[in-house]
């Protein structure tokens, strides 16, 4: 069972959620946060100042697949994340311990 | 226009009736009028909405300082003008109102004989058409703004106490005799002949100058300027300043003091010029940055405002258009320069109020036309009464506001801890925080 | 002063006519008077203004109680105030007016002649100066914004279907009779003497006791008091307070029902009242828990702005400030101990209205010294007419108010699941979300 | 009702010298009157206020558009309407007031004998009371939302110089000769007795109809149909219909010009209709959709708004309640198909303003009964003139918006390119984020 | 040494973190997501059309812990935070390397 | 691979990007948060009443880091979070399964 991070652009979830979908891959927890890679930050002007920043919103999603699921998962996520600009984001793979289903506590895989 | 010198070259007849009636200055006419003045409930009606107008103004100051701090500050800076509110509401009626417009003791203050409001009814001042009341509370508005603006300067890191005690003294040594110098009866700039229609001395100049003080003495706010300090929440700043342009038709035609042609010209010189000014502002981050930003757009809103104040009943429109216009390139150079020099004014209370202010009283003297003239229309000598009220403004309100804060850092201390800072004033000085989930 | 008993001891001569003309109800001046009475244009104009400030308030009053909910909250909150305004804007005019102030059937409620507004025009009504239409818009605003006040004690829980039933039999069968006791012309309290300038029994009573009735018939929110339930937006409550300062000035000056002295008096205590409100809760936060609160500061407003109502045009300035600070004082300490005691008003409702509406009425009976008179000024006799006037209002909102709860909630049941409770009103209720990434 | 034909049949005779003095159209009245009509201060202090609560009406929609877009486009969306009272402000003044208001040339358009507002001042026009300068204020701040409306169809994609180039022209070239068609002496809809008594040709369906041009020629947000786009703010949505209700009195109030039994008429049907749109989407969508949302209940309070404009001042209480239904539902029942059709008129600005605007013109011809009489009251040929004017106004907007919007798209391109509309018009185009951390 | 990320009910949060203060867990980390899975998403009116909003807000927690206090906290957690519908939520169990205390510099089990 | 979870105070978020960039650490992923461990709550007072609140604003940045430089990202965080008190927040080091750049395709360590 692993862990699937997806950091990608915001305006790419609903496409990401589709194509994973599509697969029969249900189920993710999603975050709001701001990313800072090589993608350059941008410029914004307060009161004729110019200031860099840094961080660029981004869409962090998590999703827990079993292992059998993982290649599907990220090919699905990077056909519909990726647009060829700096910036797209990264997919990071994470073992997963355990699982556990709070409402019937089913565990493992069959927590997902 | 609460009280001025009605110049020898009023243009159109119609208009002296209504300046007489409003000034009771034209020997003739008050002899005229019978021993009671009577109240025109018109006037009235308007002087009431202009009273609760420029109240607004300080709720939409709040949301428009509050909306430019970070989100940990955003109550602190909110609760300067709050406490104005409360503070000044209540100081103004106690004894803010006598010091200003009590009768003139040496030309610079008021005596104490409007003590508590004391013989003040609903009867009207001399020379004026509404409830000596109204007069006071409309006034009162203007004093509890003007130390709120100041907030500006020090956001993010003044303690409350010490802003708290510094209002109550500024408006006591600092706002109630100047307004009498430039609005009370026997004031020696109302004397003098100085133009200052809605108080661009009176508030702008004094509330940004002191601010430019008090941001010195200060210091920076920690990060500024290495990091980005950005504004956490633009909408409620567009919200503010929206409140700010509607309550200031109170505050600038309000100062007519009657409804009358001279309210109906300061209303549209100060719509136009503070359309003049967004539209400066929304230009030159166009040009200058490439995209053209909400809040230069607001800020030049602002500016142009500040810059009409003095002059809202004494220009053309068309002179509106310029006046607000350079008051905002006026500003925005300021502020850019300001910023690369340093200077952590945060929210530009003085490269705002201070610089919009201080064009706005010289041009005034530049441009006056209607009940007044100047430079332009052939009085050179109001241009330079201008020059000499603002001087005088910046002189007075530097040195006691500085010996001012000087008094409190050594009392209570101006500043909040560094750890305060960082952890931010809502819940440091307040205990609450402005969002929770 | 929609209608109130002129008193003896009128002080000043001078408000005498403005009295008589408002109310029309010296004999005298009303047979001076020609058959049709005119209509005043300035005195127009102010109502004009007021009717559209009170307006104001309710969603004033929306921003004020939705951002002290929680966010899931925020929409159903803002709901009971929006619906208000829907539903009791068609009421009123339907039959709410005529309710209120058609002809007086047996001295406690009006007749039907004024159904749906037949024979209400452009001219104005006996001893007033505008046009009968403007005096049921500007009494309309009034009938919006008290029922809406209930919300704040059963936020958060209370069905909205039970909720809109609620008011629309509440502003029939409480408020309308209640508005014609004290300012329908032949009601009982009118006739007995009680003083109410703008509303403190009416309203804010009124509204206060249903409220606290209320939040006890339907119990505490899930996590009450044990759980920290904070405010999730405290700039949206600071705006909202700050438009109900605004549009009160409308409230009470306006009930002057035209624009003369006795609006500037009360457009003054008004303001000192709020001011002094919000000072007081201020410092008590700051002595008591050794942080100034903005909300305490905001609370403490609305605290003075509710216990002036009832005062406005009767009491000096000086009281006012007075009158403020006790009103915020005792809001404050009830609020204090009905959080201890595990009442869950879960926005103060009755704690600031019902509380401060309370002292405001029974101070108005010592303090009165305008256009009329209370203890201080000699006259017991008004203070108990004033305590005659806040029991029956008591008695008659409970009785009335707990028989309604109780039907309503056989018929329609009156608080959502515990399940709709955790998710929230504004998904449940309503099918929305008041805020998206 | 800046200036009606006063049909024969006015129902109550105590309306005619109103009507007379505020009109100056009947011969017999003016020449009773002075050579130098004078100033009324109530009609004026009304104005006064009218003027700023119309200007409010722009940062209110600023409000009510940010909060239904998604939050990278709040600014972007709110730049919209501060841009038109940049722009707008600036050239009403320069020259839109005179093709709108200037003598007439062929019944069509004002010539420019006010540019610049030369000889504009402070005596009243023939017929009115109120300063000239003030009634330009007044009509300017109807030229500022006009256009500003137009932006709720575009946007989350139009670019921001192709929205200001727009402004600019349509500005001059639509709105201007539309007003003086209707407003303006001379004007051929005026002559042919069209009733729209605040703009529900003029601006709303003009705005209305303009906006569906517009958002077809743009073509669809991305994502739009498939995805929910959902609004990020729904408490600025509800404050921005709270301020537009509020503004809306002096929007339709003031076009009687004069604090009078009609403004006050205006004021009552105005806030009734509202209300009952209000009531009507609300309980619509509880039927349809299972639960009232809030956005429906303020989409309906501008739809009943929208409604009652071109009928407010002659049209009974009771058939204002009747009007506001109807429309609000009328919009109600259109947006639904637009979005089932796919249309993205995003923020629905032809769906409530076009659709509401129109609805509201003709019923106008079937209510009308004070001031005028309409289909119900016995003049079919109204009800005839009614559908005139909105044919005509239909006809000239969509010819000339199409003509400038092809012009536009050739020189500088309507649309932001895939990239940016992805990112965000606030990144984008202004360089600024609306919120942060 | 175990990293146990919890995503719950938002109104289950108080619960769960008084059910591990019971059993003397203390310290948590805790983030706004919103989440899909089984549980239907909801209807969102927006002028007169229905949207089908397919995330709902959950919190996730997470909570590093010894490997000893593994069980106990996740049995805290679900008895607190278990209300028996789709929805409630999920437990994930991921094995921690190190850790740090920033203040003392301690590592380990002692920087818990 | 590893992926370095540091819970900062929000105010040290900029002292700690500095750090790291100057020591050519580039990227990072950033949430924020509230967390609850041994630092005491803040009390809010409420109309009269004053209440505990457990939780406290707090920074999480996750980044991912190939294994020889944990100490040295380590290391640069630690010395500008610290400021000595409590609550100046805890380092987690998870070990991180595979990455891919969205827009590449790079997988593992080439993909950061
Ligand atoms: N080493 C890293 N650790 C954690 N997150 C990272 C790391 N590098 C990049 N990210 C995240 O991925 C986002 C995109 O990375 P960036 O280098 O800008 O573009 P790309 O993925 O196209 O190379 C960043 O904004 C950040 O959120
Ligand atoms: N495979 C998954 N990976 C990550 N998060 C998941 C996964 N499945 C569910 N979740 C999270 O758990 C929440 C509850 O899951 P759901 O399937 O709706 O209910 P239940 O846990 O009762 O089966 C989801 O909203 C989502 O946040
Ligand atoms: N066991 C834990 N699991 C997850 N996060 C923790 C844990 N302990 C602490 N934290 C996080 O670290 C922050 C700081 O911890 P705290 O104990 O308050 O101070 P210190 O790190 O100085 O000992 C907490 O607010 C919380 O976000």
């Amino acid at each position: 069972m692993k862990m699937i991070r997806a950091i990608i652009q915001p305006h790419r979830l609903e496409a990401v959620r589709d194509a994973l979908t599509q697969r029969g891959i249900m189920g993710m927890t999603v975050f709001e946060a701001r990313g800072y890679g090589r993608q350059r930050g941008h410029t914004e002007v307060y009161r004729g100042a110019e200031y860099q920043v840094a961080f660029r919103p981004k869409i962090v999603a998590d999703l827990v697949v079993p292992d059998n699921q993982v290649d599907d998962a990220t090919d699905a996520i990077v056909s519909a994340a990726k647009s060829g600009s700096v910036g797209d984001g990264k997919i990071f793979i994470f073992e997963v311990g355990d699982a556990i289903r709070i409402r019937t506590g089913d565990r493992d895989e069959n927590a997902l | 226009m609460r009280r001025f010198r009605p110049v020898r070259s009023i243009p159109a007849a119609t208009r002296r009736p209504m300046v007489a009636a409003a000034l009771g200055l034209v020997a003739g006419t008050v002899a005229a009028q019978p021993a009671a003045p009577a109240i025109d409930t018109g006037d009235t009606a308007w002087m009431l909405v202009s009273a609760a107008l420029v109240l607004l103004m300080t709720p939409g100051l709040a949301l428009f300082y509050g909306g430019l701090v970070r989100g940990k500050n955003v109550l602190g800076t909110m609760m300067q003008s709050l406490a104005a509110m409360a503070l000044v509401g209540v100081l103004w009626v106690v004894c803010g109102y006598t010091i200003a417009f009590g009768s003139d003791l040496g030309h610079v203050v008021g005596a104490f004989d409007y003590l508590l409001l004391r013989g003040v009814g609903g009867d009207p001042l001399d020379g004026q058409s509404i409830p000596h009341l109204l007069f006071v509370a409309f006034q009162g508005m203007f004093a509890i703004i003007t130390p709120a603006l100041i907030g500006g300067a020090v956001a993010e890191r003044m303690k409350f106490k010490a802003f708290l005690l510094f209002m109550l003294l500024w408006v006591l040594l600092v706002y109630a005799p100047l307004a009498h110098w430039v609005w009370g009866s026997g004031g020696w700039l109302l004397e003098l002949g100085a133009l200052d229609f809605a108080g661009g001395t009176v508030v702008h100049i004094s509330s940004g100058f002191s601010a430019l003080i008090a941001c010195l003495m200060l210091g920076r706010r920690r990060g500024f300027p290495g990091e980005p300090i950005l504004p956490h929440n633009l909408p409620l700043v567009i919200l503010g300043a929206g409140l700010l342009w509607f309550g200031w038709f109170g505050f600038n035609a309000g100062s007519a003091l009657a409804a009358n042609g001279t309210a109906a010209l300061a209303l549209v010189t100060t719509h136009v010029s503070a359309a003049a000014g967004a539209l400066a502002w929304l230009l030159y981050d166009w040009i200058k940055h490439g995209r053209p930003t909400a809040l230069g757009t607001v800020s030049g809103a602002v500016a142009g405002l500040v810059g009409i104040t003095p002059a809202a009943g004494f220009v053309s429109p068309a002179a509106a258009i310029a006046l607000g216009a350079v008051t905002s390139l006026g500003c925005v150079t300021f502020v850019t320069w300001r910023t690369r020099r340093g200077i952590d004014d945060s929210l530009d209370a003085f490269g705002i109020h201070g610089v919009g202010g201080t064009i706005g009283a010289l041009l005034t003297g530049v441009f006056a036309s209607h009940n007044a003239a100047g430079l332009l229309t052939g009085d050179a000598r109001q241009f330079g009464i201008q020059i000499v009220g603002v001087v005088a403004t910046y002189v007075y309100v530097g040195i006691v506001t500085f010996i001012l804060l000087k008094v409190l850092q050594g009392a209570v201390g101006l500043r909040v801890t560094v750890e305060e800072e960082m952890i931010g004033l809502d819940q440091t000085q307040h205990g609450e925080a402005g969002y929770s989930m």
